[in-house]
């Protein structure tokens, strides 16, 4: 088992004639995912590595059976390619795109709520189950399969903690970035009951960062629902307030979503919080 | 990204907002003039987008048109916080009744939008929301709907009573959601919104915080200040980069924010003092590498350079690409340490094989040689 | 038992102030019905026939624990009122009001998909579970408690048929309006499967009339889903096409919505379909 | 409610959609000028609120003034489906090379807005809908959301292949859903939308239909024409009533629109014919009843009238005194039939005792006794 992705995922890529789009398409392909499909408006017809490529996802979804998609659309074009997936009966979308306006993300994260669609992004890396597939542009060799569930906002500090796990022999059940943008789809709050109720999964590597209150609410989650061990890192100590850093999510303002309040409040939930991407290992070796 | 006081409150007015007449300047002659025409006592208020500015002097109130240029003069030679005043705004002077706070912004943790209102304004709203947390009112307006109407009467009943300002303040309130969503703010704020002795309502300040995700709208990039902006993180931005510049002295450039701040926390806790966050982004060019490269050798400071690269959708061979660009175009005075790891990582590293750089296997191992060339 | 409406029920009249707000309160206490709170902003503090006045649906809510909206505030405010019962939590809006625009109705409907509340109206009658309590503006004294639920697009031609229903000894399970709107709330669809559920309801009248397909639906409905008779009668068999008569949704236009269409579809579904509302009681009888 | 072709042309002008050149007027006059001021052929077209105007000879081509005058003249003096001209537009006439379908509505089934394309236009959609299925593209949109690209892309992909020609319909579509959204209309439609033989796109024919519900905002209100419409029907209207004439000579006044239409159809089936539908609505006062007897004597078949009234909203009270006001106001030649049930029924019937009016204690008995009355 694992979460969100597994054998039964079909990817269809949108914007797969895009540098970016095309590139991963070849990497998630050579990694072993089924991806069956691409969209990209007025270029139906064409193939790109092999896989068809439709006007609409309508249409690829209905041809090939695609239930989750992958966004490599320029920002402009992102919410419109989301609401095109959820129209077309996605089961997951995992949105790579950076930039797009909180505004309309605020439009789509209510939206959801409404559907059966889950919301992995933007502006993440993706969804990985080692061994399985990738949906996403995570460098798949750092990954292993393993017990280990990795859920971060960041996207390549997890490639580094990854491949710490990885060096230090404990493979992954399903790694994900969850996006660094202010309003993102799914949260940590909704990633921890899937590892809780995964059979695969044994503990769970959590890396947050400065910025809003996703590590509080998700450390009293921990506390009164998980029974697997959790570990936790933080970027961003050394960070000044007030400014942003990269991430649009990545700032303290007005005293909340500084580090030391994230770290406090994983103590308090009894989860170690390492100090360097480094001690991860062995803390997780600790507890699972 | 923040915008100025006078931006906000020309935004306000083309909305129908009531504000207190005036005009900015830079000068303390148009200061006079602007006195002059109002014929009333006016408030003289620096431009600058940083907090606290009427404890730091940088709000004064003057009788006459002279006393508004003399005052002027004062504030236009200002520092506040580091930054200089360049503009002032010169308004009429109200004799205040009341003083209160209406602001929306984005609610990270309810994921909607939230419009705040206190009879507690004037001053700043999050000591409020610390000390006397009762006096705000909130709702909580889903996206998809818009604000309704019973949400502002609940806002507004708190605060007043009479049922003429009543109307007003739904008129204003309503403006202001407008202004919120056609201008992407994550902020919009009149604090105070001031009922004067005469019963009139006025925003007597205006604030917007652009969302910089929608600053591909040139209506609204046109609204930014670079002069208000620290030079540097300028010419990041606009080479599609993040910086911040730090006190210390190991730079580095890094590919992905929660990366570069690891980074940041790893040189602190080795011993070292980092000189900068620098996120190159995703997608990376090697021109994004040369800009990189320019900006680190215009902090002096700076005694060695990090590259920290763990390549997912950034190409390790397109950074390698820009390191040699760079270091063929410009004179590089510290000493680099490249860690590249991940998407082409071994075209990258063929690529740098005849340098003289000094190569780091992992992140640990690099911030370690960084702080140690530094010394 | 019963359906929508039940001991349970606790009812805040919003507009209790207004002339028919204050009218149908007294008519509704007179009955049984647990009025508990009523809302007119900038009346709070007021009593209608001893029934506590507040500013905000919250503030009711939260002091009497109100769960049913009852709304006779005029169209223009009626769309704001029903999202205040919303967001204040309530389980059950009857809407009464009439001639709400239809862009405004097409919001709340969809609106509605994303929370627990049941909308039932626009330009409806309202809901009774008779001798328990009535929620709405249907005389009373017409209704028995009995095992027969009614379901009608109409406000008088239900109080007809069920008058018809008493006089012939049948006793209501529930009675309700569903409202002559375009858009409505519940549809008969919502509702069939309540009374198919329900333990106290033996048999169903359904009345519909022209326009839409909501009738056809139904008749697929019972066909498929549905163990319990179903009797139904059709209003404006005598109606020309192109002309609206009277309810915004009681028009055939283009060919649609015509009784020979709705009345065939029920045959099809074998459900009796009465000629006049007199043979409604006989058509029950040989079915329960 | 509908509305004029040429002031849904207004509209949609006013939005920016793109229309042949032209104007509306009433007399063969302004025609001639009209056409001589476009200076080509132009096409003359009757404004009536009817289909199928042109199988009846109400659009015609005239190639010069003169002829235009001509045609104008013949139109003006025509009925349509009982409807007299009493506008025509004069339009520049056009060489066509496409004509296309785009339609915006209301769609009771999906409780969502759909809107259809079709490379088949100019001919009735319904039609096209009936015969080839196929041709007709549909989005279903979600109110809270609204118009999404995709969706645009999806609807012109069938019709149109030229990238320039794509562009321009994609903004005339979000300019017609624009029109849709902010008229309040239950309809919006441009049928046909034209390629010309040069290239350009065209809204050729325009038409909106308007939500009923929605004429509380007067600038929609003010677009209706009381001349296109029966006059019976504008009086009921005004006065709060809904009421449609029919041949029959048994009238009858309900309160509800479902009673009223089993009303009608208990005339019918009891062997009579109903003289019309008249619902008095919900919150019924003694005017609308007065209102109600008014029309209905202005129907020179009508022969007996019957009250069916089952009260709830509507209290049998007021409609007592109603008719009681009407007796005492005017002279009412036929026989009345009452029927009155529900609330406040003892008072009605207590005000009505002294009156030589037919009572009827059911529905059924009151319909067979105004049958029996009209023969």
């Amino acid at each position: 088992m694992s979460i969100l992705v597994d054998k039964g995922t079909r990817v269809c890529v949108q914007g797969i004639t895009g540098r970016d789009g095309a590139f991963h398409t070849n990497l998630m392909l050579e990694y072993g995912t089924k991806v069956v499909a691409g969209v990209t408006p007025g270029k139906g017809g064409q193939k790109v590595h092999k896989v068809p490529v439709f006007n609409t996802m309508y249409e690829a979804v209905n041809k090939t059976g695609a239930n989750t998609s992958v966004i490599y659309v320029p920002a402009k074009f992102a919410t419109d390619a989301m609401y095109e997936a959820i129209d077309a009966g996605i089961k997951l979308i995992v949105c790579i795109t950076e930039g797009i306006p909180v505004n309309e993300m605020l439009k789509i994260y209510n939206y959801l709520k409404g559907t059966d669609t889950r919301l992995v992004g933007p502006n993440c890396p993706g969804v990985i189950t080692p061994g399985i597939a990738k949906v996403g542009i995570m460098p798949g060799w750092i990954h292993k399969s393993g017990p280990i569930g990795v859920v971060s906002r960041s996207g390549t500090l997890t490639y580094e903690v990854v491949s710490q796990l990885t060096e230090g022999g404990l493979g992954q059940s399903t790694c994900l970035g969850i996006g660094g943008d202010t309003i993102i789809g799914m949260s940590f709050i909704d990633i921890l009951p899937l590892f809780e109720a995964d059979k695969d999964t044994e503990g769970v590597v959590l890396i947050g960062e400065i910025g809003g209150t996703d590590e509080e609410l998700a450390a009293d989650y921990i506390k009164e629902h998980m029974k697997k061990p959790v570990v936790a890192f933080i970027a961003g100590r050394a960070a000044p307030p007030g400014k942003r850093m990269g991430h649009a999510g990545a700032i303290i303002s007005g005293g909340t979503g500084t580090a030391e309040a994230k770290i406090s409040a994983f103590q308090k939930a009894d989860v170690p919080v390492a100090q360097s991407p480094l001690e991860i290992p062995d803390l997780v070796k600790e507890r699972v | 990204m923040k915008i100025h006081e006078y931006q906000a409150r020309e935004i306000f007015t083309q909305y129908g907002i009531p504000a207190p007449g005036g005009a900015v300047c830079n000068t303390p002659l148009e200061a006079k003039e602007i006195a002059d025409k109002i014929g009333k006592p006016v408030v003289i208020k620096a431009q600058v987008q940083v907090g606290g500015r009427g404890k730091a002097g940088g709000i004064k109130i003057a009788r006459t048109p002279d006393e508004a240029e003399k005052l002027s003069k004062e504030i236009l030679s200002m520092e506040i916080k580091g930054i200089p005043v360049e503009k002032i705004m010169v308004a009429e002077y109200f004799d205040i009744k009341e003083e209160h706070y209406v602001g929306i912004v984005v609610d990270r943790a309810s994921k909607r939008i939230v419009i705040m209102t206190s009879p507690v304004g004037g001053i700043d709203i999050e000591q409020v929301v610390k000390q006397t947390p009762e006096k705000i009112h909130k709702a909580n307006i889903d996206p998809l709907i818009g604000l309704e109407n019973y949400q502002i009467q609940r806002l507004i009943a708190p605060l007043f009573t009479d049922p003429e300002l009543r109307k007003e303040v739904i008129l204003i309130i309503k403006k202001l959601y407008q202004v919120f969503i056609e201008m992407n703010c994550s902020l919009a704020e009149i604090n105070p919104l001031v009922v004067t002795s005469k019963g009139e309502l006025l925003a007597c300040d205006a604030k917007i915080n652009i969302d910089d995700n929608s600053l591909f709208r040139e209506e609204l990039a046109k609204l930014r200040d670079p002069k208000a902006e620290d030079p540097l993180e300028l010419a990041a931005r606009e080479a599609g980069l993040s910086y911040v510049g730090l006190d210390g002295n190991v730079a580095c450039i890094v590919n992905g924010a929660g990366l570069a701040m690891t980074t940041m926390d790893m040189i602190k806790l080795y011993g070292g003092e980092p000189a900068n966050f620098l996120d190159v982004g995703g997608s990376s060019s090697p021109e994004k590498v040369i800009t990189a490269m320019k900006i680190i050798l215009t902090n002096k400071r700076v005694k060695s350079i990090l590259f920290n690269i763990f390549g997912g959708i950034t190409r390790c061979d397109d950074i390698a690409s820009g390191i040699i660009s760079a270091l063929n175009s410009m004179e590089v005075p510290h000493p680099i340490v490249v860690r590249l790891t991940g998407t082409n990582q071994e075209k990258a590293q063929e690529m740098l094989k005849d340098t003289n750089l000094n190569f780091a296997a992992s992140m640990t191992q690099g911030v370690k040689k960084a702080i140690e060339l530094a010394r």
